[in-house]
C-alpha cells in the first residue's frame, strides 16, 4: 500500500517518502582539494544534511572551488501548521472589481507608481499600470475605477511622494529589479520612512513588486503588500479594491 | 516492404543498392537464427504457453504457478512435447481448468504425466480452444485501450518516453502523473535490478526493487489503473512500458499485453551481452516474446542504444546500424508488423568531439531513412554524463533538437541526474520541460534544412552504412552467434554453450505443439 | 563597400536590390544626423578633449577635473570656441601644461577666459601639437597591445563575451579569472546601474556598485593588469570591454583607449530610450566618442539587443535591421573601419514560439549576411528567462547553437541565473561550459546545411529584411529624431526636446575648433 | 584593495566576500500554494539559511510542488584545520609504480576485482584492471608487476572472496555503481562482514569504487580505500603498492 505523507513532518521527497533529497551548488573561496571537498560536506552537514555528497567540484580560478551536492535533509515542517493559507487567493475578474469597487468605494482610486531609485526597469510597473498591460490582462489604467499616474522608471523617492500627496492618492505603487547588494531594499525602505516623516503612512496604501520582492519581505519593510513574478493588474486591483472597502468600512 | 523514405528523396544521399545488400545480409541472419533455434523451446516459453492458458497466482513458498507447472512436467521429461499437450491432456481428464489444475500440481495432488492420455486431436482441440479463447478476451481488451487511445487523442512523434524507476510501484505511480502532467506520452516502469536474472516472475505489489521496480502483474495492474484514471480525467491517454528482456522474455509478454501496456522493451541480446544470458535461450524465448507482442498490437523497442554505453559510440556506429538490420528482419520473423518495431538509437558520442553533433544527427537521419515504416526508439546521453547537472541538461537539449529535426518515432528523455541517480521526481519534469521547449522551437526544421552535398553529415552517414554493409555480410557468412562471440555487439563476447538460462533449453520431440504460435501465426497469414 | 557575403552565396536568398536600397536609406539618415549635429559639441566632448590633452584627477570635493576645467569656461560663456582654444591659449600664456591649468584653475588661481589672447594659429598649432603626441602615445601604447595580443594568439570568431558586475572592482578581477579561465575571450565590466546619467566620470577604484562597477580610470586600470598578468601566465589573451554610453561618451573613450580596453558598449539610442537622456545630446557625443574608438582600434559594440528587451522580438525584428544599418552607416559616419563594428543583435523570441528557433536562426544569418565584414554582438536570451535555472540554460544551448550555425563575431553568453541574478561566479563557468561544448560539437553546422528555398527561414529573413526597408525608408524622409519620437525603437518614445543633459549641448562659435576631430579626421582620411 | 578572505570561517561566495549564496533545489510532497512557499521558507530557515528565497516553484502533480532556492549560509567552517590534506596526491606513474613494487614488494602482487552483487555494471572495474583500462592509460594487467583476476560483473561476494582466497590475493577490489536505496553500502558492508568472517581481513587490502563511493564511505564501511569518478589505474596502483610496501615494512 502506498505509504502516507505525514503533514505534520514534511521533507523533501525525491523518490521515496521521507528521503529528503535536496540539491546544491555553492562556491567555496578556497583552493581545490580534497580539503575543498571535506570542507562543503562539513558546510552541508552543519546544515543539517545526513549523508551530504559531492556530486561534482572543479576548480574556478585559483582560491576558488564549485561543488554540487546532494545531501538528506534532516529537518522537517510541520506544513498543517500552514495550511491555512490557500493558494488561490481568490482574485476577482476586472468587471467585478469594478463593481466592487463602485459599491464599495464610490469614487475614483487614485494610485501612482513608478520605478524608483536608479532603477530604469520600467516594464514591470507598465504591466501594472499602462493600459497595454500584462500578457492580454489590460492595466489599472484601463479600469473605470482608477485613476491611473504612472510616473516611468528612475524615479526619486521624493518625486514619487510629491505627486502622490499632490493628487492626493489612496496609494503608492513602487516597482524595484535591480537588487544586487539588497539595493532594493535600500530604495525601499527610504520611501517608507519619507512617507511616514510625511505623516501619510495611515492615509495611503504602500505596495510594491518585482522579481525579488515577496509579500514577506514587503510587510518587513513596513509595505501593506509586495507582489512577485507572475502578478497581472487585476491581482494587484483585487487588492487595492479589498483593502481600500476595508478602510472606508472601518472609518464609518 | 518499403525502401526509400516516404515523399521525399534521401537528405543523406544514400545509395539504395547498399540498404538493398543491407537487409538481404540481415535477412539471411535472420533466416540462420530461425533454423537454429527451430526444434526448440524454453521453460519460459512454455511458461508464457500456461499464462495464456489462464494460469496464475504462486504457490505457499512464492513459486509463481506457471514455473510450479512447467517445472512439474520438465522434472518428468515431458516438456517436449509441450506443456499445452499436458495441461490439455489434464484438462480433458479432470475437467479442470488449466488454473484449477496448476493449484492441484502445486498442492501435489496431481501427476500431469501420470494421467492417462486422450487422442492427441482431442488434446489440441481442447487446448487450443481453450487458449483461443483467452486471446481473443486479450485482443477485446487489446480494442477497447485502442478505442481509448483513439477517444482521447493520440499524441505526434515524437512520443515522450520517461522512465520510472523508484523501486516502489506506489512511489513509481506518483512519478508517473507528475510525468503525465508534464507532457510524456509513455511511462515505462523500469525494472529492479537483475530482474533479467530470474527464470521466473516475482507476484504481487513490490514495493523493494532497486534502480527500478519489479515487474509483476499486480505491477502492471496499479499503473495502468492510475494512468488510465489520469488519462480520462486529463483527456490524453499515456502509454505504458515496461522490459520483456531477461529469463522470462514470453511470460512477461502475455502479462503486459493483459495489463494494456502499449509498448515493450523486447531485445535479447540485452541480456545476452549484459546479463550473460545464453545466446539461444535469448533468441528462442525473444521469437516468441516479439510475437505475442506483435499479435496484441504492443509496441517492441530494441536495444541498439546499450552497445553505445560499453563500445564507442563512432567507432561502433555500424555495428548498430547492423544490429538494427538484423533486429527488424527478426522481429519480422515474429510477426510483428513495421509500425510496431521501434528500433534503438542513442545519442551517445562523447562531448568533446568536434563536430560531435553533425555526427549524431548524420546517424539518427540515417536510422529514419532506412526504416522509414519503423517509429525508432532514440536513447539520450548517459554515458558522458556526470555530476555536472548543467552539461548534462546541454547534452539533452542538442539531443531533443536532433530527435525532432530528424523525426524520431519515440523518445527516451534525458535528465540532468542521469550521470548520478535513477531521477528524483523533479529531474524528469525539468527533462521534459526541455524536451516541450526544443520539440516546439524548432518544429519543423528537419523540412527546413538540407545537407550539404558531399559534406560531413551526408559522408559520415554514407561510412557509417558502408561498416554495416561490410559487418552484415560478414555475419551472413559467420551466423549471428559467431559474431557475437567475436563481440561485434557493444564489445562484449559471449559463447554458444556459456551462459544462464541454458538448461532451461528443451529440445522439442515429435509431436510438439504450441498452440500459442499456432494461433497467431495463423492470424499474421490470414 | 562589400554588399554581398564573402565567397558563398546568400544561404537567405536575399535581394540584393533590397539590400542597396536599405544601405541607401541608412546613409541618408546618416546624412541628415551629421546635418543636424553640425556646428555643436557637448560638454562631455570637450571634457574628452581635455583628457585628451592629459588632464585627469579630482578636486578635494571629488570633482573631476576635466568637469572643473569645462565647467568653468562653459559659466563664462567661452565653450562656443571649444576648450581646447583657452586650454591652448592658457598653455601659451602661462607656459604650463594642461593638468598644471585644471589644477590652478580647481585651486581658483586662474581664469581661462581672463588671460589675454595670443594668436589664433599660435594656439591651433600649441594645442594640435600637444593633443598629437598624447595621441601618438596612446597608439603607440596600442600597437604594443596589438603585439602582445599577435604573441598571446588572438581567439578565433566567435569570441565569448562575458560580463562581470559585482560592483567591487576586485571581486569582478576574482570572477574575470574564473572567465579568463573557463574560456571567456572578452570581459565586459559592467557599469554601476545609472551612471549614464552621470555627467561626469568618477575618480579613483570604486568597491560599491550596484548590478555593476562604475567605469573609472582607476578600475580600468586595475582590471587590464590583472587581466594582463594573467594572459602572461596563461599563454591567451584576454581582451576587455565596457561602455561609453551615456553622458560621458566620448571621455570614457579616452579612457579606455589609455587603458588598453579592447572593445567598448558605444550607443547613444541606449542613453536616449531607456536613460532618457536628450537625443541631440546622445548624437553629438556618439559621433566623438565612436571616432575615438575608431581610432585607437577599439572595437564598438552597438545596442540594438536592448530593443528586444521592451519590445516583441518577432514584431520588432524589422527594427533592429533598420537600426543596425543605421548604426552601420553613423560609425562610419565616425571613421569606424567595418571590422571595428560590431553591431547588436539577440535572441529574444519567447519560449513558446512555435518554430522560434527557426526565426532567430533567419535573424541571426540575416545579420551576417547583411553586415559580412562587421563582426556582430550576438546577446543571449535574457527578457523570457525566469527563475527555472534549467529552463535558462536550455535557451542557451539553443543560442550557442544559432550563433556557431551562424559565425557571429562577438557572443555575449548566456548564464542560468539570467532572469534572478547578476550571475554568480560559477554561473559564468556554467555559461562558458556550454558555449565550450556546443561551438565544438556544432563547429561546422554553418558550412553543413543549406535552408529550403521558400522555406520558413528564408520567407522570414526576406520579410524581416522587407520591414526594414519600409521602415528606413519611412525614417530617411522624417528623419531619425522623428521616428525616434513615434517609438519606432523598442517601443519607447523620446522628444528632440527633452531629456537629461540637454544643459550641455552648446552651439560651436566661429573659430570653435576641436584638435582630436582633427587630427583623427585627417588620420582617417589619409 | 581587496578584502580578505577568513580561512577560519569559510562561507559560500556567490559575488562578494561572505554573502555566503546557496542555490538549492527539491520538491516536497505537499501541495502547490502559498502555504508550500512558505514551508519552503521555513526549511530554508532551519537549514541556516539567512533571508531564504523562492526563485522559482511550480506544481510537479497534485500534492508534490518543486522549488528552486537561493539563501545566504550562516554556517562557516575552519579552513585551516582541513588544509592538511591537499590534492595532489603524488600519483607514481606506471614506471615508478614498476620499480617501486620492484623495489619494496619484490613479488607479483595479486589482486582481485569485481562488479558485485547484482551490479551489471562492469565498466568501471574493466577500466581498472583490464589491459585496454582508461582513457589511454592501461589497467593493472599490463604493469608487470601485478597478476590480475577480473571477475566480472554480476559477482556475488562469496564468489568473490573464495577467488581471493584461492589465488591468496594481496587486494579485493569492488565496484559497484547501482546506488539507489544505498543498495552498495549493503553489498559493500556484506563483503567486509564475510572477509572478516572467514579471518583475513588483515591480510588483505579491500578497495573499492563507483561513482558514489567517496575516501570517507568507503573507510567508514571498513575499506581501506575508496575511489570515485576520476580514478585512473595508476592511482589505485599507486595506493596498492604504497599500502602494501608499509605492509612489509612493519612485518620485517
Ligand atoms: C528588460 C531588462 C532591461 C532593460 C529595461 C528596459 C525597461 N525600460 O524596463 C534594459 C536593457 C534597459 C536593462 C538594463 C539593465 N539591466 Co536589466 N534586465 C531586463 C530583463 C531582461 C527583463 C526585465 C523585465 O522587463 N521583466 C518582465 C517584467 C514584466 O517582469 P517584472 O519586472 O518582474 O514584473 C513583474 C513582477 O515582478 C511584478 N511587478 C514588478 N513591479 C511591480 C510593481 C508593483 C506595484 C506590482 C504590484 C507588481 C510588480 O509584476 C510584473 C508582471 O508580473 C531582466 C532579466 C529578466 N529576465 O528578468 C534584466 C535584469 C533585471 N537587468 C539587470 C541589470 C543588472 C541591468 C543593468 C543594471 C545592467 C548594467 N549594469 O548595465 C542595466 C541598467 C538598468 C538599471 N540600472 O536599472 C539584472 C538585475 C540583477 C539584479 N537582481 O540586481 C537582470 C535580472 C539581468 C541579470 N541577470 O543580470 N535591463
Ligand atoms: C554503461 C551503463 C549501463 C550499461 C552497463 C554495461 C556494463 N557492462 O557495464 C547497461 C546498459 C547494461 C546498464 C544497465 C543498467 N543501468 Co546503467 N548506466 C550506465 C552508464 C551510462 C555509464 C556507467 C559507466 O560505464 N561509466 C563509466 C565508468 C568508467 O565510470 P565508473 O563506473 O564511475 O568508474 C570510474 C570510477 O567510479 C572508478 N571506479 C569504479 N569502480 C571502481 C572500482 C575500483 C576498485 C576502483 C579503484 C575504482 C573504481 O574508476 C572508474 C574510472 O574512473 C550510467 C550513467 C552514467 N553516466 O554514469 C548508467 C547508470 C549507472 N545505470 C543505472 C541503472 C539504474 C541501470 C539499470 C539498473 C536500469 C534498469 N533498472 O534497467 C540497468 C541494469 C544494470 C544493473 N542492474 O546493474 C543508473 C544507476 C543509478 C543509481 N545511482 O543507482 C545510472 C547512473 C543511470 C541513471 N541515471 O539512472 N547501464
Ligand atoms: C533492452 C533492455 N532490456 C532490459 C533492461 C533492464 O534489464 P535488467 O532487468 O537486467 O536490469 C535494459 C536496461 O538497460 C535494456 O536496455
Ligand atoms: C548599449 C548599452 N549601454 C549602456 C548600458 C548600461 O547602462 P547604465 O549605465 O545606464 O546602467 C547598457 C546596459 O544594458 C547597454 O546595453
Amino acid at each position: 500500500m502506498p505509504r502516507e505523507i505525514d503533514l505534520t513532518a514534511v521533507k523533501p521527497y525525491a523518490d521515496h517518502r521521507g528521503d529528503g533529497l535536496v540539491q546544491l551548488s555553492f562556491t567555496l573561496p578556497v583552493p581545490y582539494s580534497l580539503a575543498a571537498r571535506k570542507a562543503a560536506l562539513e558546510l552541508a552537514g552543519k546544515m543539517g544534511f545526513d549523508e551530504p555528497e559531492v556530486v561534482h567540484y572543479e576548480q574556478l580560478t585559483e582560491g576558488y572551488t564549485y561543488f554540487v551536492m546532494y545531501g538528506a535533509c534532516a529537518h522537517t515542517v510541520d506544513f498543517t501548521a500552514l495550511e491555512g493559507e490557500g493558494f488561490n487567493i481568490e482574485y476577482m475578474t476586472e468587471d467585478e472589481i469594478e463593481s466592487f469597487a463602485a459599491e464599495h468605494v464610490g469614487r475614483k482610486i487614485v494610485v501612482v507608481g513608478a520605478s524608483t531609485g536608479s532603477d530604469t526597469h520600467s516594464v514591470g510597473i507598465d504591466a501594472m499600470l499602462n493600459l497595454k498591460g500584462y500578457h492580454g490582462h489590460h492595466g489599472l489604467e484601463g479600469y473605470r475605477s482608477f485613476e491611473t499616474y504612472n510616473l516611468g522608471s528612475q524615479v526619486p523617492n521624493s518625486v514619487l511622494l510629491a505627486k502622490a500627496i499632490e493628487v492626493d492618492a489612496d496609494a503608492i505603487l513602487v516597482s524595484q529589479t535591480v537588487t544586487q547588494q539588497n539595493l532594493h531594499v535600500q530604495n525601499l525602505t527610504e520611501l517608507v520612512e519619507m512617507v511616514e516623516a510625511e505623516g501619510r503612512r495611515r492615509e495611503m496604501i504602500l505596495a510594491c513588486g518585482g522579481p525579488r520582492v515577496s509579500g514577506e519581505l514587503a510587510k518587513e519593510l513596513g509595505y501593506d503588500a509586495g507582489f512577485s513574478k507572475g502578478t497581472y493588474p487585476h491581482h494587484l486591483a483585487t487588492f487595492i479594491v479589498r483593502e481600500l472597502a476595508a478602510r472606508v468600512a472601518s472609518t464609518t | 516492404m518499403s525502401t526509400s523514405t516516404p515523399g521525399a528523396h534521401s537528405k543523406l544521399d544514400l545509395d539504395p543498392g547498399v540498404i538493398a545488400a543491407c537487409r538481404q545480409a540481415a535477412k539471411q541472419i535472420a533466416d540462420q537464427v530461425s533454423e537454429r533455434i527451430a526444434g526448440h523451446t524454453t521453460v519460459s516459453v512454455e511458461r508464457g504457453v500456461t499464462r495464456l492458458l489462464g494460469v496464475d497466482g504462486a504457490d505457499a513458498l512464492e513459486a509463481p504457478l506457471p514455473n510450479v507447472l512447467v517445472d512439474h512436467v520438465h522434472d518428468r521429461g515431458g516438456l517436449g512435447r509441450g506443456i499445452a499437450y499436458w495441461v490439455g491432456n489434464a484438462m480433458i481428464q479432470t475437467g479442470r481448468t488449466p488454473q484449477q489444475i496448476a493449484e492441484a500440481v502445486s498442492a501435489g495432488e496431481l501427476d500431469l504425466c501420470g494421467l492417462e492420455l486422450a487422442a492427441e486431436e482431442a488434446i489440441r482441440e481442447r487446448v487450443t480452444e481453450e487458449c483461443g479463447t483467452r486471446l481473443r478476451e486479450i485482443s477485446g481488451r487489446f480494442e477497447e485501450r485502442r478505442a481509448m487511445r483513439e477517444r482521447l487523442g493520440d499524441a505526434p512523434a515524437p512520443l515522450r518516453y520517461v522512465l520510472t524507476a523508484t523501486g516502489d510501484v506506489y512511489e513509481d505511480v506518483v512519478h508517473a502523473k507528475a510525468v503525465a502532467e508534464a507532457g510524456g506520452d509513455i511511462v515505462a516502469v523500469i525494472r529492479s535490478t537483475a530482474q533479467s536474472l530470474l527464470d521466473y516472475v516475482p507476484y504481487g505489489p513490490t514495493t523493494e526493487g532497486y534502480g527500478g521496480t519489479f515487474a509483476t502483474q499486480a505491477n502492471f495492474r496499479i499503473m495502468r489503473e492510475a494512468m488510465d484514471e489520469w488519462s480520462e480525467q486529463h483527456g490524453r491517454y499515456v502509454r505504458l512500458s515496461s522490459f520483456c528482456s531477461g529469463l522470462c522474455m514470453s511470460e512477461i509478454a502475455v502479462m503486459g499485453a493483459w495489463e494494456g501496456f502499449d509498448n515493450m522493451v523486447n531485445d535479447a541480446l540485452y541480456g545476452i551481452l549484459y546479463r550473460d544470458i545464453n545466446i539461444v535461450r535469448g533468441l528462442i524465448d525473444q521469437r516468441i516474446s516479439r510475437m505475442i507482442n506483435g499479435y496484441f498490437g504492443v509496441v517492441i523497442n530494441t536495444g541498439e542504444d546499450n552497445y553505445l554505453r560499453t563500445a564507442d559510440a563512432l567507432e561502433a556506429a555500424p555495428s548498430v546500424t547492423a544490429s538494427q538490420f538484423i533486429n527488424h528482419q527478426l522481429a519480422r520473423a515474429s510477426g510483428v508488423p513495421d509500425a510496431q518495431i521501434a528500433l534503438g538509437d542513442a545519442f551517445e558520442i562523447d562531448i568533446p568531439v568536434t563536430n560531435g553533433l553533425l555526427y549524431e544527427w548524420a546517424q539518427a537521419q540515417l536510422t529514419r531513412e532506412l526504416f522509414p515504416d519503423c517509429p525508432v526508439k532514440y536513447m539520450p546521453p548517459t554515458r558522458h554524463m556526470d555530476g555536472n547537472l548543467f552539461r548534462t541538461h546541454a547534452a539533452d537539449t542538442l539531443f531533443n533538437l536532433v530527435t525532432i529535426a530528424t523525426g524520431q518515432g519515440v523518445q527516451t528523455i534525458g535528465v540532468p541526474t542521469e550521470g548520478i541517480f535513477t531521477p528524483h521526481i523533479h529531474d524528469r519534469v525539468l527533462g521534459l520541460q526541455n524536451v516541450d521547449y526544443v520539440f516546439n522551437a524548432a518544429r519543423d526544421l528537419g523540412e527546413e534544412v538540407e545537407f550539404k552535398p558531399g559534406g560531413i553529415i551526408q559522408t559520415h552517414a554514407q561510412r557509417v552504412l558502408a561498416g554495416a554493409q561490410e559487418l552484415l555480410e560478414r555475419i551472413a557468412q559467420t551466423g549471428l552467434l559467431q559474431a557475437i562471440e567475436g563481440a561485434t555487439f557493444g564489445d562484449v563476447s559471449r559463447r554458444v554453450d556459456d551462459g544462464r538460462g541454458i538448461e532451461g533449453i528443451v529440445t522439442t520431440e515429435d509431436g510438439y505443439f504450441n498452440p500459442v504460435v499456432e494461433l497467431m501465426h495463423e492470424a499474421s497469414y490470414a
